[in-house]
C-alpha cells in the first residue's frame, strides 16, 4: 500500500506550487487559480489523513465538502470581483489593482 | 471498491483510443495533404475574416455560470442525504427543506433583481 | 457448460468459463480480472461506438418519414449501410487545421466529446446481471463524466480561433452549464425513491416504475437531458442558421464525425437513462430468470425513449435563447426545488405512517405530484392572466396614442403627404 | 512495488506538473486547462483513498463548475490574453524562495511527528457506508448541522455578493 507520507508530500508540494503562483503571478485570475491549488492540495490532506487514522468517523470527507464549498463560494465572488474590475479599469494585473492609491 | 474504479479508469483509457484511432487514420494516412493557406484561413462564410477572434462577451454569460455554481454544491449536498435517507427523521427532513429555501431564496432574489434576464 | 444458462444469461456463464480457461491457463487470479474487464470494456466500448451507425439510419429514417420522404434507402437492403459509407467518406477527406487553431485542445476536443458520452455506458445496467460496473456513486458518476462533454465543446469552440465557434462555445455555457442545474436536482428524485446513486439498485428498487411516484421529475429529467445533447428544439449551440454549426464549425473528417458520433449516441444515452431511472430499466416479466430477456426490455424502453427524442427533434421549431434560459431558470430549477421538497417530505411522511407496499407508496406520491402539478397550473395562470390584463393595458394605451396621432397629422399621416 | 504504488506515483508526478503548468504558463486558456488536469490528478487520488463519493464531487464540482467559471471568466477578460510581456512579478525569485522554504519545513516538521512515521495502511477497515454515513452527519443535530445550514447561507451570500458586484451597469 501506499504510505501516508507519500500523500502528505505530495499535498505539501502541491500547496507550494500554489503559493508560488499567489505570490508571483500578476493576473488576477491566474492568481485565483493557484489558490483553487492550494484548496486541492489541503483537500487530499483530509482525505489521507481521513482514510488511514479515522476511516470510520465521517469527518474527513465533510470537511472536505466544507472545503469545496468554501471554493466554489470564492471562485464565484473572487471572478465577479475580476470581471468587475476588469469591466471598470481595462486590466486584471493584480499590481495595477491598487484603488487605495488612485 | 477499488476494483470497480480501475474498470473506470480502463474504460475511460479505452474511451480514448477508440475515437482516437479513425482520427490518426484519417489525418495520417487517408486524408489526402494539399494545405494551402486559403484552405486552412478561418471560415466564416466565405468573407474574409475582419478584426479578432475576441469579440467582447456580455457579463450576463458569467452570471448563469455563477448561478449554476451555487446550484451545484447545493446539489452535492443533498445526495448522500438521499441515500440517507432511511435513517433520517421527519425534523431532520425538515432542516433539509430549510436548507433548500435558504438557497431557492437565492434564487428569488437573482430574479427580482433582473440577473435571469437575458438582455 | 450448461447449454440453457448460456441463452438466458450469456454474459456471466462466457465470463464463468473464459475466468476458469485463464486460471488453468496459469494466470494469477487479479491478472485474470484485469483481462476479463478489458475484454468487457472492449464489448461495450465497442457496442456503443458501431450503434450509433444504427442510430444515424434509424433516425434519418424517422425523421423523413415525418417529413413525407423516403430517407436514405440505396446504399444496402433500406439504406442500412448508408451511414458505413459516410463514415468512409469521411475517413478519406483532407484534415484541415485552421490557421490560428490551438493544435493540442483542438485535436483533443473531439476525442473528450466522445469519452463524456461513451463513459456513461460504463456502469447503465442492460441486465439484472449484465453491468458494466456497479458504482456505488453511479448516478453522480454519470453527471461527472457529462461535464466533460461541456468541456470538450468549450475546447473545441475556443481553439479553432473562429468568431462563430466562440460564439458557440459561449452558448453552450449558458445552455449546457444552465440545464445542468435542474438536471441534478431532478437526478436526486430516483435516488432518494431508491436510496441509493448505485444505478442497478435504482432498478432493482422500482418494482413499480419511479414515473409512477415522480411524473414530474421524469419530465424535467427528460427535457434537460434533451437540452444537455443540444438537438433540436435546444440546437442554439449549433444553429445553422445563424453561427453556421457552432463550435465544431472549423472541425473536418473525421474529428467532425466524432463530435456526430457523439451526439447520436447521446441521444440515445437519454433514452437509456430514462429508462434506468424512471421506466424501471431492464424489469419486466421473466427479467430476474433470463437476464438475456432484460436487455430486451431494456433496449425497448430506450428505444422508445429515443424515439420521443427524434419526434421532438422533428416536430419542434428551435427555441430562441432568451425563452431558452426563461424556460431553465424560471420554471424547470423552482419546480424541481419543489419537487424535491415534496417528495422528501411526502415520502418521509409515507413512510412515518408506516406505509410499506410499493403501491400504495408510489399512488399517494403521484397523488404528492398531483398536488404540485395543480399548484403550478394555478401559478402559471395566475400570471398568464397578470400578463395578458398588462399587455391588455399596454395595447389600449398605445392604442389610444396612435389614433391620436394619426388625428393630429391628419388622415394619411406625414409620410403619404408628397403623394398629394 | 505494488500497482496502487503505481498508479499513485504516476498520478503524483502529473498531478504535480500540470500544477507547475498553471503557475508558469504564459497563455491562461493553457493554464486553465492545466489547473483540470490536475483537478483530475486530485480526484484520481481520491479514488485511491478510496473515498469515490468524493472523486465524483471533485469532478462534478470543480471541472464541471468551478474551472468552467474560471475559463468564462477568462475569455471575459479577453485583454488577458494580449500580455506578451513577463506574467510574473519583480519579486518571483523571491516568492520562490518562500515556496521552497515552506516545503521545506513541511516535510522537516512531517518527520518530527512520529505518529505519522510508518503508516502504510488504514487504522481501521473502510466501512462501506461512508455515504450512508455523510449524508447521516449532515443533518444530525450531534455532528454536522450547523456546517450543513451555514454551507447554505454561505453560498446564498456569495450568489447575491457576486450578482451585486457584477451585474451594475457602467
Amino acid at each position: 500500500m501506499v504510505p501516508l507520507s507519500w500523500y502528505l508530500a505530495l499535498a505539501a508540494a502541491l500547496f507550494c506550487v500554489g503559493l508560488y503562483g499567489v505570490l508571483a503571478r500578476k493576473n488576477a485570475v491566474a492568481i485565483l487559480m493557484s489558490i483553487e491549488l492550494m484548496l486541492n492540495a489541503v483537500n487530499i490532506n483530509l482525505v489521507a489523513f481521513w482514510h488511514y487514522l479515522t476511516p470510520q468517523v465521517p469527518s474527513g470527507q465533510m470537511f472536505t465538502i466544507i472545503v469545496l464549498t468554501v471554493a466554489a463560494a470564492e471562485a464565484a465572488v473572487g471572478l465577479a470581483l475580476i470581471i468587475s474590475i476588469y469591466r471598470r479599469r481595462s486590466t486584471v494585473v493584480a499590481e495595477e489593482i491598487d484603488l487605495m492609491k488612485w | 471498491m477499488l476494483n470497480e474504479w480501475t474498470f473506470i479508469g480502463l474504460f475511460l483509457l479505452m474511451g480514448a483510443i477508440f475515437p482516437g484511432v479513425p482520427i490518426l487514420l484519417q489525418s495520417l494516412v487517408l486524408g489526402p495533404k494539399k494545405n494551402n493557406p486559403v484552405k486552412n484561413s478561418p471560415y466564416e462564410c466565405g468573407i474574409e475574416t475582419v478584426g479578432d477572434t475576441w469579440v467582447q462577451f456580455k457579463v450576463q454569460y458569467y452570471i448563469f455560470g455563477l448561478v449554476f455554481v451555487v446550484f451545484d454544491v447545493e446539489t452535492i449536498f443533498l445526495f448522500p442525504f438521499a441515500v440517507a435517507f432511511d435513517q433520517v427523521r421527519l425534523f431532520m427532513v425538515v432542516e433539509v427543506v430549510i436548507f433548500i429555501l435558504i438557497l431557492a431564496g437565492g434564487l428569488v432574489y437573482a430574479w427580482r433583481k433582473g440577473a435571469l434576464e437575458w438582455v | 457448460m450448461d447449454v440453457g444458462t448460456l441463452i438466458s444469461n450469456p454474459v456471466v456463464a462466457i465470463r464463468e468459463w473464459l475466468a476458469q480457461l485463464l486460471s488453468n491457463l496459469g494466470l494469477a487470479p487479479q491478472a485474470a480480472d484485469v483481462i476479463l474487464m478489458i475484454l468487457g470494456i472492449l464489448v461495450i466500448a465497442s457496442v456503443s461506438l458501431i450503434l450509433p451507425l444504427f442510430l444515424i439510419w434509424f433516425e434519418r429514417r424517422v425523421v423523413a418519414r415525418m417529413q413525407d420522404r423516403i430517407g436514405p434507402n440505396r446504399v444496402g437492403p433500406q439504406g442500412l449501410l448508408q451511414t458505413i459509407a459516410d463514415a468512409v467518406k469521411l475517413l478519406i477527406k483532407e484534415d484541415i487545421t485552421p490557421i490560428g487553431a490551438d493544435k493540442l485542445v483542438y485535436n483533443l476536443a473531439p476525442i473528450l466529446s466522445v469519452i463524456a458520452v461513451i463513459s456513461m455506458w460504463a456502469v447503465i445496467p442492460y441486465a439484472a446481471t449484465m453491468v458494466g460496473t456497479t458504482l456505488n456513486v453511479g448516478a453522480l458518476y454519470l453527471v461527472s463524466v457529462g461535464s466533460l462533454g461541456t468541456l470538450a465543446i468549450m475546447m473545441g469552440g475556443w481553439s479553432s480561433n473562429n468568431k462563430y465557434a466562440l460564439l458557440g462555445a459561449f452558448r453552450t455555457v449558458a445552455q449546457l452549464v444552465s440545464y445542468e442545474a435542474p438536471l441534478l436536482l431532478s437526478l436526486l428524485v430516483p435516488v432518494i425513491l431508491a436510496r441509493s446513486m448505485d444505478l442497478n439498485t435504482i432498478v432493482r428498487a422500482q418494482n413499480v416504475w419511479f414515473i409512477v411516484a415522480a411524473p414530474i421529475a421524469a419530465l424535467i429529467f427528460f427535457v434537460t437531458s434533451v437540452a444537455e445533447v443540444g438537438r433540436t428544439p435546444f440546437d442554439l449551440l449549433e444553429a445553422e442558421s445563424e453561427i453556421v454549426a457552432g463550435f465544431h464549425i472549423e472541425y473536418t473528417g473525421m474529428k467532425f464525425g466524432m463530435f456526430f458520433v457523439a451526439e447520436f449516441l447521446h441521444a440515445f444515452t437519454v433514452g437509456a437513462l430514462t429508462a434506468v431511472l424512471f421506466l424501471g430499466g431492464w424489469r419486466g416479466p421473466g427479467a430476474e430468470q433470463a437476464p438475456i430477456l432484460g436487455v430486451g426490455y431494456f433496449m425497448l424502453k430506450a428505444f422508445a425513449g429515443y424515439f420521443v427524442v427524434i419526434l421532438m427533434r422533428s416536430a419542434l421549431p428551435r427555441i430562441r435563447i432568451d425563452h431558452m434560459l426563461d424556460l431553465n431558470w424560471k420554471f424547470l430549477v423552482p419546480l424541481a426545488l419543489a419537487v424535491i421538497v415534496f417528495t422528501v417530505l411526502g415520502d418521509k411522511v409515507i413512510g412515518e405512517a408506516g406505509i410499506t407496499s410499493p403501491w400504495a407508496r408510489s399512488g399517494l406520491l403521484f397523488l404528492v405530484n398531483l398536488v404540485l402539478a395543480g399548484l403550478v397550473y394555478a401559478v402559471l395562470s395566475g400570471a398568464a392572466r397578470r400578463q395578458r390584463a398588462e399587455e391588455a393595458a399596454g395595447q389600449a394605451h398605445d392604442g389610444q396614442g396612435a389614433l391620436a396621432e394619426a388625428a393630429a397629422h391628419g388622415e394619411a399621416g406625414p409620410h403619404a403627404a408628397p403623394a398629394h | 512495488m505494488t500497482a496502487a504504488q503505481v498508479i499513485f506515483l504516476i498520478t503524483a508526478v502529473l498531478t504535480l506538473g500540470a500544477g507547475v503548468y498553471v503557475v508558469a504558463a504564459r497563455n491562461l486558456v493553457h493554464a486553465a486547462l492545466a489547473l483540470i488536469a490536475a483537478f483530475f490528478g486530485v480526484a484520481v487520488l481520491f479514488v485511491l483513498l478510496q473515498a469515490g463519493f468524493l472523486a465524483a464531487v471533485q469532478v462534478v464540482l470543480y471541472i464541471g463548475a468551478i474551472a468552467i467559471l474560471i475559463i468564462f471568466a477568462i475569455m471575459l477578460t479577453r485583454r488577458v490574453m494580449e500580455d506578451t510581456g513577463p506574467q510574473t512579478n519583480r519579486q518571483w525569485w523571491l516568492a520562490g524562495i518562500i515556496a521552497l522554504v515552506l516545503f521545506g519545513a513541511i516535510v522537516f516538521s512531517l518527520r518530527l511527528v512520529p505518529a505519522l512515521q510508518g503508516v502504510t495502511a488504514a487504522a481501521q477497515p473502510i466501512p462501506t457506508d461512508t455515504i450512508e454515513k455523510l449524508g447521516f452527519a449532515f443533518v444530525d443535530p450531534n455532528q454536522y448541522l450547523l456546517p450543513f445550514e451555514l454551507a447554505s447561507v454561505l453560498l446564498l451570500v456569495a450568489l447575491i455578493g457576486s450578482i451585486v458586484i457584477s451585474a451594475d451597469r457602467k
